[in-house]
């Protein structure tokens, strides 16, 4: 089996990048390229080059040119990462009439050049990499990719901004989109905002039109009060389970009149939409402008449902909608594609005690601000204390709370430095109120905000550069007596200052939402460390994952302003849409396959296939492989006692001799030194 | 209740011997078995550290090596006192995250015939193993003369509830193990927000108009929430708070009479221990009123010479004045 | 605070001279564990939190800056790491995870080093409190207090009232006014700090 | 081995069976944020961690590497639902059977890395190259040399 005693016959060309100084600052490619050349012949190698950007159309030439003189039957290509380029030596190798699949790309760059500092050693090492993968390649395969056709719909999860968006894309250009949405209404955080940034446009003004398009489109099917359970199946046929949770209303009935909540006894604090600074009922919709205009009963609360009388709600209703006998309902959709669009929680600011939330009554959340400034609030548009009535005189607005902090979360929330900046207009507008902004540095990077941020300073907005260390109500002196006092370093004087003020907003960072790795699972993608999605690639794929189908959108990936993610949301949507209209996809042919032959028939296989994807024929007790489900694990493969199952591209004579080829060195060194 | 090697501290054996009785009384009382380490030495406070590190740890392992030794199957080191709970806890803290240093300290106790393996030992704050180990529900089993009507600011300190290396409590800054005992004994316990605000440490020796300045803070804010003590668990916090007061009074024209008293005194009077018992009476400014506000007579302190006397002759201000030119004419001072 | 007692350097003139890029290095390397001390963003977070921070003539924050800019003498003379009070509130709050209690000891025991201490208060309280511990094993309340302020502090002129305290130190608290016995196994601990000192200086 | 000189420490070989979609993505992670660890390892990439064949860990070591990593995706977090349990499970018997061949069990590790732990990645392979190193090079029958029969015998009296 070993492979020096083979004669070769492919005939492999190996091609290192230098990928500028990336590769060749570490790795002596030269010699790489020689050595190949010289000590891999046994192995096939017939042809061993070097090259500044093997990625650029020259390198690409430069292959091209080899496979058809050279007649090679294998390339191996060590550069970067497989996930960035391995499509592009494909297909390069293709347009040179070579099968794709007879392409191996190995990493040098970051699994050696990038990762290390000893440029003997990485030399080395990347000699042994390439040994491997032209050992693996002579036993490529030539391959075919599978297709299957598409099915047209989409699943958008998630009715925020980023999720409406992509929603009415989709369905604007002919298709039909399931948008699920776990609260009762569509319209996310901003249906709760005042004012947004730079512009000072009413959220509610911009957003609701596009809410009410979506209400109304013949293409979207809204799920609201749902959540996605289970996500089957793979790129171009989802079969996606959803949970509806019982509203207690016949959406079929209700009008949306209001007189149901009217007509409720039971007030609830509202800490979802009004961020706990109002109330509802339990029988609620969370605003006035909700789509769809349906009202949920809110089981936990309801004193029927704890109780077992009242039913006013019922009793009231004109057109008998009401029903308390409603129960959860579980249905399954049948889609091609999957946009997440699940957005981002609010940073808890109790967690940050030194800045006394939920202990020193004067101070705010960013949310609860947002809907205390906004005339549809609890307190309709007032400013005002906890008391509910008096209007404070001097305001602080603290930047960077849970964000850029170690000890909460390391990333710039994105929003907060223009979303203070608001605040602090809107506290000067509708109180005349001294305003400070605390900040570690303002960041006012897209377009029209840093001349936002100019008229702030004008409109008198006073600036504290220090990140502040504690906000106490213990005074140390007259002047400081029932006041909220901000102790911090003014770090551009260098000094300590301590500022008595009214009433403190947290601007609170964003949080990837608490469930999002739950989420992550159920659609087979990767979050971050800190819990947001996982793009294809951070710069060139950013609303791609590595699942083929499950697009991300908007917050979920990170956080970032309501343009960015419109803009997230449009691009998954333009992403979908091409995918829809080629009618059927072309799938990795990484499947395993059962020799009929040596298959006995035992069907340990059977269970090990999380995919089903292996039938049993009772006729001829062999087990098959439906290459349509099988996604390529290779689980089976391994556990074949038999030995009867290949899995294509990690065949066992691929990893056997890539094991030889990485070992090829060592073991070279290890027979001198016996010798 | 399991065995624990008891480290002291310096001031158990002085300045706070009303911590070191009542600690006994206590332990006793919630069947708490502490075995002090033999022939421990101090821990070099905050001041060892300041002039050297090798010498400073080896200071400290010193007393881990000898607890190691005389283990007996116990793995935890309680402490009483937060300063001592931080170093020793640094110390292992240290040893065991960075093993060079850790071999350096080893070296320096291998000169004493000491070793000691870091992370064998767990160090813990007294405050931490009546809660966590004995338990609320036993302590509450032990109340026989609740404290109830008797206001307490429960005054933690800085080096108890921080750097804390192993997250044991429930917050660096508004921790509530304390308030959480403090109740359990009947006590009405106020939201001191200067619960873990810096006593002044060692600058009532270095720079008193700093130190002076924190212990007056203190002081005010429990005095603004009407409590009727401070409770603290540091004999340092103690002792600044409580034997520094009349200088506080006195620099800031003030006129508290906080007094100023250990957790486990508090404890111990719950639990029906007879005050006398529990080092009442020794402290500067009198428990007594505060106590019999609850019908309990502890022992009036002697005493001692009239200390807001005004003094003739030399006036407030010096020390400002003073601090100023420190600084001012550091550089003839330092010639001199 | 009274305002009044801050007192900074006198600003010097023209740029920063002699740039010792080795400074934040060594500071780095002399404190145990990894101190992080390079990741500062200069936030002030440490200065807005510190105590003692109105005693301090430079800020930690402002110190971390000097580090940075290789002001070895200015952060040499600097009092802003004898006014630490251990309190640690920097530590926690730090949004970089800066061990800056730490940081604060490794700077004094450098200052002391380079003797290049402005205001030797501070140090020698700690010296005198020391000489207890490496001559009796234990520390010595009374005697370190009188000492200090007969020796150094001149508390007891500056401060009468200090004297009934120390007074009632002995009455109230049945302190003794001896200093503590020997610890028994002086004779290693001597040795042990020996070696200490030694290893240090190696 | 004589003519290594003895100043130089011993460089183990390591191979390493990665997930395509947590740890070689951890690798790759690694990379792109420049962290540094030890060279060592060399990576073969497996769609998942349930492709691994007891086989390549044989063959690995009998073909000269002194250690093997087996790494994937965190419990529950597998691509393919449950299959790194598989691996799981197999990784106890291997280890076991090197251990009766008298192969050191630490020559077998397993690592949990999802596609963010680049540092994790790199932290571990570090901690493991070590835990090789203080072990020494595989010297288990010489592993994957055919070594002359007085040069076995003269082994096994010594």
């Amino acid at each position: 089996m070993s492979a020096q005693e083979k004669k070769p016959k492919e005939r492999v060309g190996v091609y290192i990048c230098h990928c500028g100084t990336n590769i060749a600052g570490v790795v002596n490619v030269a010699e790489v390229s020689k050595w190949a050349g010289e000590n891999l012949v046994n192995q096939g190698v017939v042809v061993s080059r070097d090259y500044k950007f093997m990625c650029s159309s020259l390198g690409q030439e430069l292959i091209q040119k080899d496979i058809k003189e050279q007649k090679l039957t294998r390339v191996v290509v060590a550069a970067c990462s497989p996930h960035l380029h391995e499509k592009t030596f494909r297909n390069a190798c293709k347009g040179a009439g070579l099968n794709p699949y007879l392409c191996e790309l190995v990493s040098i760059r970051e699994q050696d050049s990038w990762v290390h500092t000893d440029k003997v050693a990485a030399t080395e090492k990347a000699k042994a990499i390439v040994a491997g993968g032209v050992s693996r390649v002579v036993y490529h395969e030539p391959l075919i990719p599978l297709k299957v056709p598409i099915h047209p719909a989409t699943l958008v999860v998630g009715g925020g901004i980023t999720g409406i968006q992509a929603a009415l894309e989709i369905a604007d250009a002919g298709f039909p989109v399931y948008l699920v949405e776990r609260e009762p209404s569509i319209g996310g955080h901003m249906a709760q905002f005042d004012k947004t940034f730079p512009t000072l446009d009413c959220s509610a003004c911009i957003l609701t039109p596009k809410m009410v398009d979506v209400g109304n489109h013949a293409n979207i099917t809204m799920l609201t009060y749902s959540e996605v359970q289970k996500v089957e199946g793979y790129v171009g046929n989802f079969a996606v389970t959803i949970k509806k949770r019982a509203r207690y209303v016949k959406t079929a009935d209700c009008t949306g009149c209001g007189i149901c909540w009217e007509k409720c006894p039971k007030k609830v604090i509202d800490d979802h939409f009004e961020a706990g600074l109002g109330y509802r009922k339990a029988v609620y919709t969370p605003f006035p402008q909700a789509v769809p205009k349906y009202p949920v009963i809110d089981d936990i609360n309801c004193t029927y449902f704890q109780k077992g009388t009242c039913k006013a709600c019922e009793k009231f209703c004109p057109t008998n909608a009401i029903d308390f006998t409603q129960k959860d309902e579980i249905i399954t959709v049948e889609v091609g594609n999957i946009i997440l669009a699940t957005g981002w929680d609010l940073f808890d600011a109790r967690r940050v005690t030194n800045y006394g939330y939920g202990r020193l009554a004067n101070v705010f959340t960013n949310m609860e601000f947002e809907r205390m400034s906004n005339s549809a609030g609890p307190t309709g548009g007032n400013i005002v204390l906890r008391d509910g009535k008096t209007t404070p005189r001097s305001v602080g607005i603290v930047h960077c709370v849970g964000s850029r902090d170690k000890n909460y979360n390391n990333y710039c929330s994105a929003i907060c430095c223009m979303q203070s900046l608001k605040f602090a207009h809107l506290v000067h507008e509708k109180t005349g109120a001294t305003v400070y902004n605390f900040y570690i540095d303002i960041r006012t990077p897209a377009k029209a905000y840093d001349e936002f941020y100019q008229r702030i300073i004008e409109e008198g907005t006073l600036f504290v550069r220090g990140k502040v260390a504690e906000v106490t109500d213990a005074a140390r002196n007259p002047g400081e007596e029932g006041k909220l006092i901000i102790q911090v370093e003014d770090t551009l004087v260098g000094k300590q200052r301590r500022i008595p003020l009214d009433m403190v907003i947290l601007s609170a960072g964003l949080e990837p939402r608490a469930d999002s790795k739950a989420l992550a699972k159920i659609f087979g993608i990767s979050c971050s460390v800190d819990g947001w999605f996982i793009e294809r690639h951070p710069k060139l794929d950013p609303v791609a994952t590595m699942t083929e189908g499950v697009y991300i959108a908007g917050c979920a990936q990170g956080p970032k302003d309501i343009p960015a993610s419109v803009a997230q949301g449009a691009a998954a949507a333009a992403r979908i849409l091409g995918k829809i209209q080629q009618k059927e996809i072309a799938l990795e042919p990484v499947r395993a396959t059962i020799h009929e032959e040596h298959c006995s028939g035992c069907r340990i296989c059977n269970t090990m296939c999380p995919f089903n994807a292996i039938l049993f024929h009772e006729d001829k007790m062999v087990s098959e492989v439906n290459p349509a489900l099988c996604q390529g694990c290779g689980t089976c493969v391994t556990a074949c006692p038999a030995g009867a199952i290949t899995g294509t591209g990690f065949s066992n004579e691929q990893i056997l001799s890539q094991i030889d080829g990485l070992l090829l060195l060592t073991l070279d060194k290890k027979k001198e030194a016996v010798a | 209740m399991s065995d624990y090697l008891f480290y002291p501290g310096c001031s158990m054996e002085s300045s706070a011997k009303a911590y070191y009785h009542s600690v006994m009384s206590v332990c006793k009382a919630l069947d708490v078995k502490l075995n002090e380490i033999e022939d421990w030495n101090c821990c070099g406070a905050t001041e060892y550290l300041s002039l050297d590190v090798t010498p400073a740890y080896a200071l400290i392992a010193r007393n881990l090596a000898l607890a190691e030794q005389q283990a007996n199957g116990a793995t935890t080191v309680v402490a009483p006192c937060s300063a001592c709970y931080l170093n020793l806890s640094k110390a292992d803290h240290y040893m065991h995250e960075n093993k060079a240093f850790g071999e350096k300290i080893n070296a320096a106790l291998a000169a004493g015939g000491l070793h000691y393996d870091p992370g064998q030992l767990v160090v813990r704050h007294l405050l931490d193993v009546v809660i966590n180990e004995v338990g609320l529900d036993k302590v509450k089993g032990k109340v026989v003369k609740p404290l109830g009507g008797l206001r307490v600011a429960p005054y933690v300190g800085c080096m108890l509830p921080r750097p804390d290396y192993n997250s044991r409590y429930s917050d660096s800054e508004h921790p509530y193990e304390l308030d959480d005992l403090l109740k359990a004994l009947g006590a009405e316990v106020i939201d001191f927000p200067l619960k873990t605000a810096c006593c002044g440490g060692h600058m009532t020796q270095i720079g008193p108009a700093t130190a002076f300045e924190l212990i007056r803070r203190l002081i005010s804010s429990a005095d603004d929430y009407k409590a009727d003590v401070i409770v603290a668990l540091c004999p340092m916090c103690q002792m600044n708070l409580d034997a520094f007061q009349g200088q506080v009074n006195g620099y800031f024209h003030t006129n508290y009479k906080m007094p100023i008293l250990f957790f486990t005194q508090l404890m111990g009077l719950a639990f029906g221990e007879k005050p006398e018992n529990l080092g009442f009476g020794s402290e500067f400014v009198s428990a007594h009123e505060a106590m019999k506000r609850i019908g309990v007579q502890t022992p009036v302190p002697e005493e001692a010479k009239p200390a807001r006397k005004k003094p003739a002759g030399l006036p407030m201000p010096p020390l400002r004045v003073r601090a100023g030119l420190k600084s001012a004419t550091g550089n003839k001072e330092a010639t001199e | 605070m009274n305002e009044k007692v801050i007192v900074n350097d006198p600003p010097s003139a023209g740029p920063v001279v002699h740039e010792d890029l080795s400074l934040l290095h060594d500071v780095s390397l002399l404190t145990p564990g990894d101190s992080h001390i390079e990741m500062c963003i200069q936030c002030g977070t440490c200065g807005g939190s510190c105590p003692s921070g109105s005693a301090m003539n430079h800020t930690p924050r402002a110190i971390f800056a000097m580090l940075r800019a290789g002001m070895r003498d200015e952060v040499m003379k600097s009092n802003t790491p004898w006014m630490c009070v251990s309190c640690y509130y920097c530590t926690v709050r730090c949004p970089q995870d800066i061990h800056i209690t730490d940081v604060m000891y490794t700077l004094k025991n450098m200052s002391l080093k380079s003797k290049m201490v402005q205001d030797s208060t501070a140090s020698d309280f700690s010296r005198t409190f020391i000489h207890y511990v490496e001559n009796y094993g234990r520390s010595f309340e009374i005697g370190l207090a009188g000492i200090h302020s007969v020796t150094h502090l001149r508390l007891a002129a500056r401060l009468p009232s200090m004297a009934p305290m120390a007074l009632g130190m002995l009455t109230k608290k049945g302190m003794s006014p001896l200093p503590p016995k020997h610890i028994k196994g002086m004779k290693d601990l001597k040795k042990i700090l020996k070696r200490a000192k030694e290893l240090e200086a190696s | 081995m004589t003519d290594i000189p003895e100043t130089k420490p011993f460089e183990p070989v390591i191979i390493g069976f990665t997930c395509n979609w947590c740890s070689y993505r951890a690798a790759d992670m690694a990379g792109i944020a420049r962290m540094k660890y030890a060279p060592n390892v060399r990576l073969i990439r497996l769609m998942c961690s349930g492709r691994l064949d007891p086989t390549f860990v044989f063959k690995a070591i009998a073909g000269g590497a002194d250690a093997v990593l087996v790494s994937g995706c965190h419990p529950g977090d597998c691509h393919y639902s449950t299959q790194n349990y598989k691996a799981m499970r197999r990784f106890h018997l291997m280890k076991r059977v090197l251990t009766q061949m008298g192969v050191e069990p630490g020559r077998l590790k397993l690592l949990w890395a999802s596609a963010a732990e680049g540092q994790i990645f790199a932290n571990e392979i570090n901690k493991f190259v070590e835990e090789v190193r203080a072990l020494g090079p595989l010297n288990w029958n010489k592993a994957g040399i055919e070594i002359p029969i007085e040069a076995a015998v003269e082994e096994v009296k010594a």
